[in-house]
């Protein structure tokens, strides 16, 4: 690595983005499967040594076409880039690992190479989303991750996959435009679209209607596509229809590199630069963050379908994130990015589980898992291990960005009260909602006892305990993430007083 | 003055592309209005984008709009529903934006921030460092390289994505073989008139293709008009004759060439010693790679857009049959 | 004098944009549309003389070629739609 | 000379912008389909014509020119086959000219 | 000269609106994407508009010394984004096509009939 250490930011897109074309021509069943692996360790092990090089010498800086910063397109990775490419990554690596015979059933092979590539187009787009430092190049790249995530999603056998993804697309697609007419009215009003060069130059036209206008729809345009509360429709469906192992690499990690665009605009070009900015993002976004926190949580109560019940949960965990973020100080925002990591850990572990599972089981709802625990015992122990992650038992990472959550929202002093309230309220109701699936899984008895015709791969199992012990590990040695994540709050908010 | 007039009529198409309930009419009325548009974009100085509006918007969309129209109902049936919800939703954002309007920089201002902070080091450099005299290309293939290479994966991914939907999988020979599929072949007129045009359709996007540097053009419109040009020969002569001579396996590795010759040229630039994408080192004289490098990726630019254009084309007349 | 030129046809293609929204029938509206590619066609030329660069007349080549091909695009939905729906018919009897 | 040149195509121009608009105000006012089509396609091959040659006698002897006359080629080439095909295909779905149904009624009554 | 440029503005607001509501509003598939279209389109006019200069011409060198050049960069940006909006339409309509086959109907709400059996 070391002639091309420089590079590394570059390569961190273009290694799969270049295996996409490829993959494409290779005919041969397991072949694309193969290199698109390859690739995506390749992109693991790249977004590794970035973090490690952002650790040692802080953000590393990259000039495409060596063109000087705000005319040529600039690449820079900070703790909070390194942070997301790291979850990004290691989610697409862990599901292509494990979930080749997933996929085997669900997509018919002569289709599969196509898939393959929008995977690995996905994963360069969302990466590319997260090395950048252009506005526009991080719209160029919202497009290729929400192109490739469509036709993920369609690949799913359901055919209410189709409108599902249809209206994602419609959603998204709107979501995207409106973050580009924010950009132009920004970049009318500052001549730039580099985003170190924005927050310098705003500052000036800091209270133009434009810019408040452009703030608003950028601030939109990205709840979109992160699925913030009243916005999320587009997201149970489409988690529920698409490949298992889509779904896995998607809840991952998609709407969390929205969320990060969110933070960045919000934070790094904004906040500072415009009168009061903080105060409206709280106002605006704290009752919508912790509105979706209850309403994810309780819909999840009552759902039948697991990846549903899952999907639901995401939308309160996304409320989670922003309800660190709208505390507008160093401690939320560190316990909300580090909730980024954790929950990405949670999840891609509970959607692998919930993958092995749809190998065995006739279907995914909740009748259809009577018994499963006993007939995949590996399995369902890391789905425990991940949902305790997620309910935040202590000692696994979950409680750790819940502890430092509950810790931010006591430093608002009485005012943090209810927050600290909500946020056990709703742990409580993933108890619940946890718990009806473990009820179903290990008390009740399958109504016919059919042999299990498919035994999933030693591969898929460990895989699954790779991210289920990742869960553990992180809940007892939390300092890496942390590290990074307090470093990226800390960088967001180097405008506060 | 003109500008008005022709804002006010791609207002009015708007509002009646709502209004319609026809869906064929509202196909024909889009093409109309991106035909306003791109008129406009050239009044107000912006050729590249005109010559991209016409081929890709009124052109190439419009005929992907058909061919899909062709497969679904053309009537709409269903009503509007939440009607006063979106009503009030969209005029509010409309006062808003309209609201944020009166603090802009005035229309045409040389000393708007736009005009003043980065885009004067584009006109005044390009003559140095890539000397060329389309600065629009300059800035698309070489400035802002890295987001040209983002488009062409966005284009390879819609390309993928409709193949992965709809399949690719047709063979030429059952396809000609079949009844209904012999295109255009027998109106006379239009056939001969067809033929005569095809070849010269192929050189005027050849033209555009390696113009680029010098006047409008460049990879993507070549790219289309190039695309038009193979759906004319289709139109005329049937799927099954464009497919013998231009099959799926090898739209397919079009497809895929493009984007690997543009990665390939910037992959070059690090091997050269220089960043990704950067063209000066692929030769002795830093503006002579610049001027390679810029043919080299405008040459995958245009083999994507032709790839995928034509294999979304093939796979959407291909279904249903 | 190019304004005079430019004015007619602008004045044209609002004509042209009335037919093509009042129909009544499809025909009608292709048929506008067909007129309206050729008014941009003479349009462009004349704006590319009226601000002085002749060379822009690429610009009105292509969209006089996207206009042809757009038409037999047409076309060939009528067709494909005609075939579909005696198909439908056959298949329903 | 070159006044000459000057006016004959000024002379050209308006005659090219008056037949636009007479084309253009047919094909509002003609009463069906088929006559609609001879308003507009007669109109556009002359208004093309004269338009594009006006601005050829102000182009000169150049390469604008030559685009120019391959621009009037293909108008004059693509636009009537547009009208036949538009025409045969109305035809074939049943749109009758008008007055053959004037006609026709005539005869039926 | 001033009323003119907000023209422009007005009409980038309105257009924009008039496809956001076919999106939000129209039920059929197809109109939402045609919607969809317009609504991008208006997007592009925002940007151009911006970068034109008074008595400017476009960014291409022609040889005359004292020309006044319009903004290249929204023309580049544009450039881009009309092809982005090509590829989103294009794999929408396959969906739609998808739809059409599995369904029989490309109405919303009728789709969501069939789910509800």
């Amino acid at each position: 690595m070391n002639g091309l250490g420089p590079h590394l930011p570059a390569l961190q897109v273009v290694v799969p983005m270049l295996v996409a074309p490829l993959v494409v021509l290779l005919r041969p069943r397991g072949l694309a499967w193969a290199a698109s692996t390859a690739a995506s360790v390749l992109a693991f092990v790249v977004a590794i040594e970035l973090m490690l090089q952002v650790l040692g010498a802080g953000p590393v800086g990259y000039l495409m076409g060596s063109w000087p910063a705000p005319y040529g397109i600039e690449l820079r990775v900070d703790a909070l880039s390194a942070l997301l490419l790291l979850v990004v990554t290691g989610a697409s690596t862990l599901a292509l690992v494990g979930g080749r015979e997933s996929l085997d059933t669900q997509i018919e092979a002569d289709r599969q190479p196509y898939f393959y590539a929008a995977w690995l187009l996905a994963l360069s787009g969302l990466s590319g989303i997260l090395v950048a430092a252009d506005a526009f190049n991080i719209f160029v790249f919202m497009e290729i991750s929400s192109l490739a995530s469509y036709v993920l999603i369609a690949g799913g056998p359901d055919r209410r996959a189709l409108p599902s993804v249809f209206k994602y697309l419609i959603m998204g697609t709107i979501g995207a435009t409106f973050y580009l007419i924010g950009v132009g009215l920004i970049y009318m009003m500052t001549g730039t679209l580099n985003l170190a060069d924005m927050e310098l130059r705003i500052h000036a036209v800091g209270d133009l209607d434009p810019i408040l206008v452009a703030a608003g729809f950028i601030t939109v345009g990205l709840a979109l596509k992160a699925a913030i509360f009243p916005l999320h429709v587009w997201l149970p469906n489409a988690y529920t229809y698409a490949p298992h192992m889509a779904t896995a690499f998607l809840a991952a990690c998609s709407t969390k590199v929205s969320l990060y665009i969110l933070l960045r605009f919000d934070f790094f070009v904004f906040q500072g630069n415009l009168e009061g900015h903080d105060l409206q993002f709280a106002i605006y976004l704290m009752p919508l963050a912790v509105l979706g926190i209850l309403v994810g949580s309780a819909v999840a109560m009552f759902e039948k379908n697991v990846k549903r019940l899952l999907a639901f949960s995401s939308v309160a965990q996304i409320g989670y994130m922003m309800l660190g973020a709208s505390l507008v100080s160093v401690a939320g925002l560190t316990a909300g990015i580090l909730h980024i990591f954790n929950h990405a850990l949670a999840k891609g572990a509970l959607f692998l589980a919930v993958a092995s599972f749809a190998m065995v089981a006739a279907g995914l709802r909740l009748d259809d898992l009577s018994g499963i625990a006993r007939r995949m015992p590996w399995t369902f122990a890391a789905f425990m291990v991940a949902g305790l992650s997620l309910i935040g038992i202590p000692g696994t990472a979950g409680f750790v960005s819940k502890w430092y959550l509950i810790v931010a929202a006591m430093e608002l002093g009485p005012a943090g009260v209810p927050l600290v309230a909500v946020i056990l309220i709703s742990s409580l109701m993933a108890v619940v909602y946890i718990w009806r699936i473990v009820e179903v899984a290990c008390f009740s008895r399958p109504e016919q006892e059919s042999a299990p015709a498919i035994t999933v791969s030693p591969l898929m199992i460990a895989v699954t305990w790779v991210a289920a012990l990742a869960n553990i590990y992180f809940g007892l040695v939390p300092e890496l993430p942390l590290a990074l994540a307090s470093d990226a709050a800390a960088e967001l908010l180097r405008h506060l007083p | 003055m003109f500008g008005i007039f022709l804002l006010t009529l791609v207002l009015i198409t708007g509002v009646a592309i709502v209004r319609t309930d026809n869906l064929f009419v509202a196909v024909m009325l889009m093409g109309i209005a991106s035909l306003l548009i791109a008129v406009n974009f050239f009044i107000l100085d912006a050729a590249d984008v005109a010559l991209t509006e016409a081929a890709v918007g009124a052109g190439i969309s419009t005929v992907l709009f058909l061919s899909a129209l062709a497969l679904t109902s053309e009537r709409e049936r269903s009503k509007s529903a939440r009607r006063v919800l979106s009503f009030t939703v969209v005029v509010v954002a409309a006062l808003v934006l309209i609201y944020a309007t009166f603090d802009k920089p005035r229309f045409g201002d040389p000393q708007a921030p736009v005009q003043t902070h980065v885009a004067p080091w584009y006109l005044e450099n390009t003559p140095t460092y890539i000397d060329i005299p389309n600065v629009v290309t300059a800035v698309l293939a070489s400035f802002r390289g890295y987001d040209t290479l983002g488009e062409v994966f966005v284009v390879f991914t819609a390309g993928i994505g409709v193949l992965f939907l709809l399949g690719g999988g047709t063979t030429p020979g059952r396809l000609a073989q079949e009844k209904g599929n012999e295109g255009l072949r027998h109106y006379l007129i239009p056939r001969v008139v067809g033929r005569f045009l095809i070849p010269f359709i192929l050189l005027f996007g050849l033209y555009v293709q390696f113009h680029g540097e010098y006047g409008p053009g460049g990879g993507f419109q070549a790219g289309a008009i190039v695309t038009a040009a193979i759906v004319l020969f289709a139109l005329i002569e049937g799927e099954g004759r464009a497919l013998a001579v231009l099959p799926q396996r090898w739209l397919l590795g079009l497809m895929a060439a493009g984007p690997l010759i543009y990665g390939a040229v910037g992959i070059a630039g690090i091997v050269m010693g220089g960043n990704f994408l950067d063209y000066s080192p692929l030769s002795s004289d830093p503006v002579t790679g610049q001027h390679l490098g810029i043919l080299l990726i405008e040459i995958g630019v245009g083999v994507t857009v032709t790839g995928v254009l034509l294999s979304i084309f093939h796979a959407f007349a291909a279904r249903g049959r | 004098m190019y304004y005079v030129v430019t004015m007619a046809t602008l004045v044209t293609m609002g004509l042209a944009l009335i037919r093509a929204v009042v129909g009544p029938s499809v025909y009608d509206r292709v048929l506008a549309m067909n007129m309206f590619g050729t008014k941009t066609v003479l349009l462009l030329s004349v704006i590319a003389f009226l601000s002085g660069r002749p060379d822009f007349l690429d610009l009105a080549l292509a969209y006089a070629l996207i206009n042809f091909i757009g038409v037999l695009a047409v076309l060939e939905f009528f067709r494909v739609r005609s075939l579909r729906r005696r198909a439908e018919q056959t298949g329903g009897q | 000379m070159a006044m000459l040149l000057d006016v004959l195509s000024w002379v050209l121009l308006t005659l090219g912008g008056i037949s636009v608009l007479i084309g253009g105000i047919g094909a509002l006012r003609m009463p069906d389909l088929y006559t609609r089509m001879h308003a507009a396609s007669v109109t556009d091959s002359m208004g093309a014509m004269l338009v594009l040659g006006g601005i050829m006698l102000q182009a000169g002897w150049s390469l604008a020119t030559i685009k120019l006359i391959a621009i009037l080629l293909f108008l004059l080439l693509t636009s009537p086959t547009s009208s036949n095909a538009l025409a045969s295909a109305a035809l074939l779905a049943g749109t009758r000219p008008l007055a053959e149904t004037k006609q026709d009624r005539g005869q039926a009554q | 000269m001033e009323l003119l440029g907000l023209y422009h503005y007005w009409v980038f607001a309105i257009l924009l609106m008039t496809g956001l509501y076919a999106v939000i509003a129209k039920l059929n598939l197809f109109k939402k994407l045609i919607g969809l279209s317009l609504f991008q389109a208006a997007v592009f006019l925002l940007y151009i508009t911006m970068g034109k200069v008074d008595g400017g011409t476009a960014p291409i060198f022609s040889g005359a010394a004292d020309a006044v050049f319009s903004n290249p960069l929204p023309q580049v940006l544009i450039l881009t984004a009309i092809v982005v909006g090509i590829s989103t339409t294009a794999l929408g309509l396959g969906i739609v096509v998808r739809i059409k086959e599995e369904y029989g109907s490309i109405e919303e709400d009728e789709i969501q009939e069939i789910d509800r059996q």
